[in-house]
């Protein structure tokens, strides 16, 4: 997918800028269904995090419930996760990156978790725009409690209980979008080298970076009339446009001809590249132009991947709030405690 | 007739008022202007959940003796709304006073023969002085107090000194309110002299120092204090002014020099959500906090839950409104001890915290913060409305010179480079059932973790083996046992502790409370709980005292529920006293039942009313 | 050396197999067809928490004496995954069998001596026969199902009977299974002959009609039977089944021939809408329910409040699993009890239904419905994962000829219509503390009222005062008292209730307990709980027996706090018996803590295995 | 507003069709504030249930908690209302739409009560495309608590606190529509005309009929830096096309020149009017046209009202559902009951 060839070198065969290898970034073993799409997101996080340098242990995972929401025990082991309560993830995750702005915060949730019970906290993480990666691993059903459809599973979409489908299905990512996310990206389980680009991306982005990676479910949702299934999802991808990630260590000479290619700068320096795809393109971050393009493939019953929307300028509930730079975690007591002159103070006010 | 009422800094004064009209600030002038006046003073206010339009009152009573609970009769009424004026007036106690705004003329029927009438042409004085609408309309409520003054023969400029404080910076207010005391001031001294009114206030020396203050502003601050940084909470009465406070506070004692914030407040989507940032914020080693009521505790239940059996710390205000389900929101009540002390589905339990005044609800958050952080655990903190949003007489807010946070069990980055076994998360090394935790971040290397509401072993992997679920679930019973050396004992706060009747109260039954004792001519001794689990006094007073009454604001005895349960105390062995109508519990109430009681028992006991009559 | 093991109708099969190799229809044909031939079993699936690949027992006990508790250990084992083998093996009562998929050869270290083994090539002969991959790991399992058949000494033919109506309409699998069974029962036939096991299956003439059913598919059953229109679910395990066997039933049951639907069923986004719905649907008139587990009763708490305190009838399936949190979700447990029984803030109490079997389960959803809509409150029908989800032997289910629907007190348009005093919705005019209510779109002018979960009149009208607020909580209470008459009785299970020794037990624990109490050589009484509140003869058990203990599947003794609470009795008589570890509690568990309660208390019995021994 | 005169007569003077008078549509006497836009709105509701003939006491009214949630107590006196817990609305009006399909359904939910409580509830009523009427009395504040920002707060907007607000303010009118609602509009409390035509459209079709109606709170957030008050609804309000509704009762013979005015058939036998304005207008059951037109009003500062989508092809609930006719609520044992013989056989199976 990638059509820039990375130059991106390492130091040492086999391990990356910090000495680390591949399988500093892996976790315990999967206990998911042989096949499931969520094995192939949690593979990709591993290679997007290692071939981004990120130190392991500086990442904060959370889930929600699900098989997708066991994911993150199966990538990061040095990393502490929280496996909080169905559909709360994002409750959870703010509160933690409101605890400690200074580490990498990777939510991962499935379209039941997100899109039923969470869909509440999913919204407002969105309107808090967040900085975190909140990924959705959309199988189109509950995977977990044997195969449920979910709020995403489309119109007439049947998956193995052989009931099509009767309700509209939720676009997660236009709800994002709809809702103040600054980042709006879609992929499949099945595109590897795609999904890394977006996961780098997302990873580099201060702000809410909203995935939706539709991730097949082998044993309930994989049937012929699924638009969930791999087969579906293969057929009836259209790119949004080729995107390349470059990572802010690198040097870039690159040759594009003027116009194709569009350059976005990233908080940490990297820089994106996205090849233009279409005459009726808008702008990255153009609200109603990527609205209209995701209701517009809908409609033609396709499924639109690629970056869908980018805001960098956005600012993130950090910088919103005017957060200190040191995280609140680390103040102690003698950056904290107002003294007892002020407590005197207080109480003659009160008398 | 009946003779005109006379006291001197013992009565009780109402302002039936209409809510929205501005009342609030004029009705806390003459509160405060009191309590500056070094006279003891509780004023409750009576609001409707609405914003405007309805009835409210203030209702204030003075006591020298400190008595400060609810008496639950009115000396004198100050009637300025309509709607409610026939059944304001009807409540005068016999021999009371009756002031009203006699700018209309009081209909024909309001004329008992048993009080005394003022007549006070409040708006016309306040129309005649002050151009602007709104403010006619506020101005009036001052003139009032300045009538009170008047009756009352209070000092004018301590209340004028209050006024300046009150109104700090803006001087155009300041003097229109002065002005407005003075007209009702002078009217009364002018049409009614100095001497009509039996009521009388006389300033004092204060014996100690006190303050008034709300208790949510206390526990705002003392969250502050307690180095709370993260505050994620939902609007709902009467909790929302901890926030506030909390935020206020913060933006006055916890900024840099150029305004960046070293605390984090963020109005959640609703309470799941306030509690599941709160856990999380726990989780990363900041403390965070929230305050809620009812309503918000039961939509907590299944984080709750979770915070307990993961063991993440957590601190949750519970300020108590009457319930059930949405109930009476600016009501009071201590209904939700049960469900906050067994919050969520399956073997929970949760300690509490109970302060009686705002120096304890200030040292009650740095007290939750350590125990939560210690015993990594959700700890409440139960208040209730009356507490929470009124007043009260306080003790100064104190911080013991050198405590410091404990933060519990932490592993840091040195602790866990130097660790030569293997990490357990929930490894019981110390015996207590309280286990290592370590903060994300901390060590490249070592004490990261998984955690999860689902069974786990020690080393925090997954498991469904159903020995290493119990052991677990016994780990945690053991770390209750721990829990229990570590909450604030109960106190004796009346008798020796030798006396056949023992009464039992929490929170704010306490002043009503001790109130009803003094009317009876037997010993009594009072035990005030301050937390749950129980410290050991608790049992012991129950078992030395032939007769044991528990006082609570609820209707099913919930305390008692609690206690039976806990300690294995036979029921029987505790009389409940119980009042849940939603105002604050008042002496007279408590002393009934009391009498009722003893009755049944068997105890003969006249209390000092029926000895006096 | 230990002999074997021998018995006929009296043993426990557990068969250790890899989860998502759809090893349930096989498991469930074997034990299907020994219930075929007349020979009471229990078959008890324990699987994990995930989809494929993890282990998975399925433990099926046979017992011609009816003794249907989980015993707690194996008598013969068939292992088939490779994960747990070691542990499965080592599991194997001394004396006992084992039985494994010899394709691959066992490695050395399994050589008990004190144990029979057979090896059968499961995997080599399926895969002779059947050419797809999928068949055949399906076809191994049927395998070994031949095998166990050839060992037992059972009829073929009654396996291949019950196989036919397994599968009906669908012959390609039936022959398959077929041969597949042929091929297990040749090969032990042919390398161990007829009689080499002591475990032998004899059918019988069964003394009474059974059936064998999940308690969730007769709770989903008896909601159709009941009238049930509306439910509203959220997937969760244990209960999801439930909503399942609703809707399937429905859909064989209330359909128009044109495919018209009587019923509508609704995934809900998560359990709080759920339980929303079913207040709106009973709001309206229409039966509506839904079934959750744990975590969904705690996101429950505040619509169980505002049922409680607006008066609406809802009906609420509670299949308990270990909890707290996400705990383990597929084991069972009885420890929502508590949360049920008060679940929100403020003072609230909910009824409580507790079957034992299907049969019951079914009559449970008619009780249920008929006491919410008299009532005007959600009731609670409590059972756990073990009856839930298990196949459990049962007298059949049963409608009583000429039972009706009791719909409680509803004013129609007919009845509003010759209303002659002014109509109030929460106005007591029979003093039983239950009021009428009106459906809406009933009558064009009268009996319309507005529902809310705040205090108001007996009229229906908001108010804040607090004499209409204590009088509807005082009333609530006197319906609390009416309650009590409506709910099933305690049932008297065992002994005369003239032994010293009384047993309490409620739902899943019964079978273990009388099994128990067997052991026993002295009279014991065993009575079972069916409802909160408790019936007259509970609180009388209690006081007419010596020792009083209660069995229960949870940490905190819940039940025991309801007792204590509502019964006013003294804790210390009633001692715990607990289980919690997520298993069905097995009988050697509840003897051996009676054991040490009898020690503890003085009273010295031997139960009779210690004598045999 | 109103681009064609009615020329509906009423039987009677002051009384309808069913021969009721305004009065017979009132509610209790208001406690909100003199001026709250809420007491405008339930003015409306009368004015729109009077002049449609609604039959009061067929009517169920439901609503959450907040000065808005109150109003249902203060319109239609003869309708069992339920004021159910914060942000549930949807799912009690759920339960009670399917327990009795034939009456009329009001929910009555402010801008806290829907957009932050009960996001979840409210996208997922609209995904049901559930049969009712679902108004938000939208202040951009929480009323009841005395004037916290809600998520319908514009970014900058200033209430009574005097602080702007820091975050993204939700569009519910677009949320709703991206949640497959199927009729969507929007208009102003101070806007009694459109309003009025807005409800008799919402109450003659058949599905979820989302109304986002600016109601100001004139304690909390009237202003001059509030884009919620008065002053700011009258001055940044652009019309979508005036409309104009035609009850099923008059026959009409209207005079318009083709291509100006489209024209609509509800369920209900009543048409439905409207005017196009401008030329990129697009058809009013086209998502995406209407997605961007509210998207660039807002980004342009403006507010745009009217009925915005109408969808009257999609099915309801009761649709989807294949309910019987008959409410449920009316069906008797007779109907429910399966019968002994059914139960035999069942216990058969099970032996
Ligand atoms: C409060 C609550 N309700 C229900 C459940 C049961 N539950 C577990 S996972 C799940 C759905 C998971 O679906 P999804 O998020 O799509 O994950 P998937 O398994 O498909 O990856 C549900 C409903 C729960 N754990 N908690
Ligand atoms: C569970 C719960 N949380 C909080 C509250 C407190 N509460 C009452 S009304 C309200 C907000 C109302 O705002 P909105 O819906 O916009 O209505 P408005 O008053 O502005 O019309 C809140 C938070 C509550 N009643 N219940
Ligand atoms: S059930 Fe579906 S989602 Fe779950 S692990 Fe298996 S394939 Fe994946
Ligand atoms: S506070 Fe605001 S929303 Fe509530 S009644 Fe008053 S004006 Fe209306
Ligand atoms: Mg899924
Ligand atoms: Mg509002």
């Amino acid at each position: 997918m990638s059509f820039i060839a990375p130059n991106f070198r390492h130091p040492e065969q086999g391990a990356n800028g910090l000495g680390l290898r591949r399988s500093d970034y892996e976790g315990a073993l999967s206990t998911l269904c042989a096949g499931c799409g969520h094995d192939s997101v949690s593979a990709a996080i591993v290679q997007a995090c290692f071939e981004m340098d990120v130190e392991p242990h500086r990442v904060g995972k959370f889930s929600g419930i699900g098989c997708s929401s066991k994911t993150p025990n199966y990538f990061l082991n040095h990393s502490h996760g929280f496996n909080s309560v169905h559909g709360r993830m994002p409750s959870v995750a703010t509160g933690a990156i409101l605890g400690n702005r200074d580490l990498l915060y990777i939510g991962i949730s499935g379209d039941g978790d997100t899109a039923s019970i969470g869909m509440g906290q999913f919204i407002h993480a969105a309107r808090r725009n967040l900085d975190m990666l909140y990924l959705v691993e959309n199988n189109g059903c509950y995977g977990l409690t044997k195969g449920q459809d979910s709020a995403t599973a489309d119109l007439g979409s049947v998956s193995k209980t052989g009931v099509a489908t009767e309700l509209y299905g939720l676009d997660l990512c236009a709800l994002a979008l709809q809702s103040g996310a600054s980042l709006v990206g879609r992929s499949f389980s099945g595109d590897k080298s795609q999904l890394v680009q977006l996961l780098k991306t997302a990873i580099a982005h201060r702000g809410f970076a909203f995935l939706d990676v539709i991730s097949p479910c082998v044993t309930f949702n994989n049937t012929p009339a699924s638009t969930k299934s791999y087969d579906y999802a293969r057929e009836h991808i259209d790119v949004a446009g080729a995107l390349d990630f470059v990572p802010h260590q690198s040097a870039i000479e690159i040759d594009y001809a003027e116009g194709e290619v569009q350059k976005v700068h990233l908080h940490d320096g990297s820089e994106l590249l996205l090849e233009k795809v279409g005459k009726d393109a808008g702008a990255l971050d153009d609200k109603t132009a990527a609205l209209a393009a995701m209701n517009r493939a809908q409609d033609a019953g396709r499924m639109l991947t690629g970056l869908l929307y980018l805001d960098t300028e956005l600012p993130d509930l950090h910088t919103v709030n005017r957060t200190v730079a040191t995280p609140l975690n680390q103040l102690g007591q003698d950056e904290l405690f107002p003294g007892l002159d002020a407590l005197e103070q207080i109480n003659a006010e009160q008398s | 007739m009946t003779a005109p009422l006379s006291a001197v800094n013992e009565f009780v004064v109402c302002i039936a008022n209409v809510n929205g009209t501005g009342s609030a600030s004029a009705n806390a002038l003459f509160a405060k202007a009191v309590f500056a006046g070094g006279v003891p003073v509780a004023p409750k206010n009576i609001f409707p959940s609405n914003i405007q339009g309805l009835p409210t009152w203030f209702e204030v009573r003075i006591s020298e003796a400190g008595h400060l609970g609810r008496r639950g009769d009115i000396d004198i009424m100050v009637g300025v709304n309509a709607q409610s004026l026939e059944a304001d007036y009807a409540q005068v106690r016999p021999g009371g006073y009756f002031l009203y705004d006699s700018t209309k003329q009081l209909p024909q029927h309001f004329a008992r023969e048993d009080i005394t009438h003022y007549g006070v042409p409040l708006t016309a004085l306040s129309a005649d002085h002050f151009s602007d609408m709104r403010q006619r309309q506020l101005l009036s409520n001052t003139v009032y107090v300045g009538a009170l003054a008047a009756l009352f023969g209070m000092d004018l400029d301590r209340i004028k000194g209050q006024l300046a404080r009150q109104f700090a910076g803006k001087e155009r207010l300041i003097d229109a309110n002065a002005l407005a005391l003075d007209l009702g001031h002078d009217y009364v001294r002018q049409h009614y002299g100095s001497d009509s009114c039996g009521l009388k206030i006389r300033e004092l020396e204060p014996a100690s120092e006190r303050i008034l203050m709300t208790g949510n502003s206390a526990l705002g601050l003392g969250a502050v204090y307690a180095g709370a940084t993260v505050m994620a909470w939902y609007p709902i009465t009467p909790s929302t002014s901890v926030a506030e406070a909390f935020e206020a506070y913060c933006r006055r004692l916890r900024r840099t020099e150029d305004g960046e914030k070293r605390y984090a407040v963020i109005q959640a989507e609703d309470e799941l959500a306030a509690l599941g940032m709160v856990i999380g914020a726990n989780w990363n080693g900041a403390r965070g906090f929230t305050a809620t009521s009812g309503p918000g505790i039961s939509l907590m239940n299944e984080f709750f839950g979770l915070a307990y059996f993961a063991e993440v710390p957590a601190v949750v205000v519970n300020v108590q409104r009457a319930g059930p389900s949405t109930g009476m929101p600016t009501r009071t009540q201590q209904s939700d001890v049960l469900l906050s002390a067994y919050a969520s589905h399956g073997d929970t339990k949760h300690p509490l915290l109970f302060p009686s005044d705002p120096a304890e609800c200030f040292t009650a958050m740095a007290d939750a913060f350590d125990l939560a952080d210690r015993a990594q655990t959700p700890v409440l903190v139960m208040v209730d409305l009356d507490l929470g949003m009124n007043e009260y007489l306080s003790a100064p807010l104190a911080w013991p010179e050198g405590r410091s946070y404990d933060r519990g069990k932490v592993l840091d980055a040195d602790a866990l480079e130097n660790l030569s076994e293997r990490y357990g998360r929930y490894l019981d090394v110390d015996g207590d059932g309280i286990a290592w935790r370590t903060w994300p971040g901390s060590h490249p290397d070592k004490g990261a973790f998984f955690t999860r509401g689902t069974s786990r072993d020690r080393y925090a992997a997954y498991t469904e083996r159903s020995e290493a679920y119990s052991d677990n679930m016994e780990r945690l019973l053991r770390k209750w046992e721990t829990i229990k050396t570590l909450v604030p004992e109960a106190t004796l706060e009346h008798g020796d502790g030798e006396a056949e009747i023992g009464l039992i109260c929490y929170g704010t039954s306490l002043l009503s409370t001790l109130e009803a004792v003094r009317g009876f001519d037997v010993p009594i001794d009072v035990l005030r709980l301050r937390a749950f689990p129980f410290s050991p006094n608790v049992g012991e007073f129950i078992a030395r005292h032939r007769t044991v009454m528990l006082i609570e604001q609820n209707r099913d005895a919930q305390m008692r529920t609690l206690l039976v349960n806990e300690l294995e105390i036979a029921p029987g062995l505790i009389h409940p006293v119980l009042h849940y109508d939603g105002m604050p519990i008042p002496a007279n109430t408590i002393a009934e039942q009391m009498q009722r009681i003893l009755r049944r028992t068997g105890i003969q006991v006249l209390d000092k009313e029926d000895v006096a009559a």
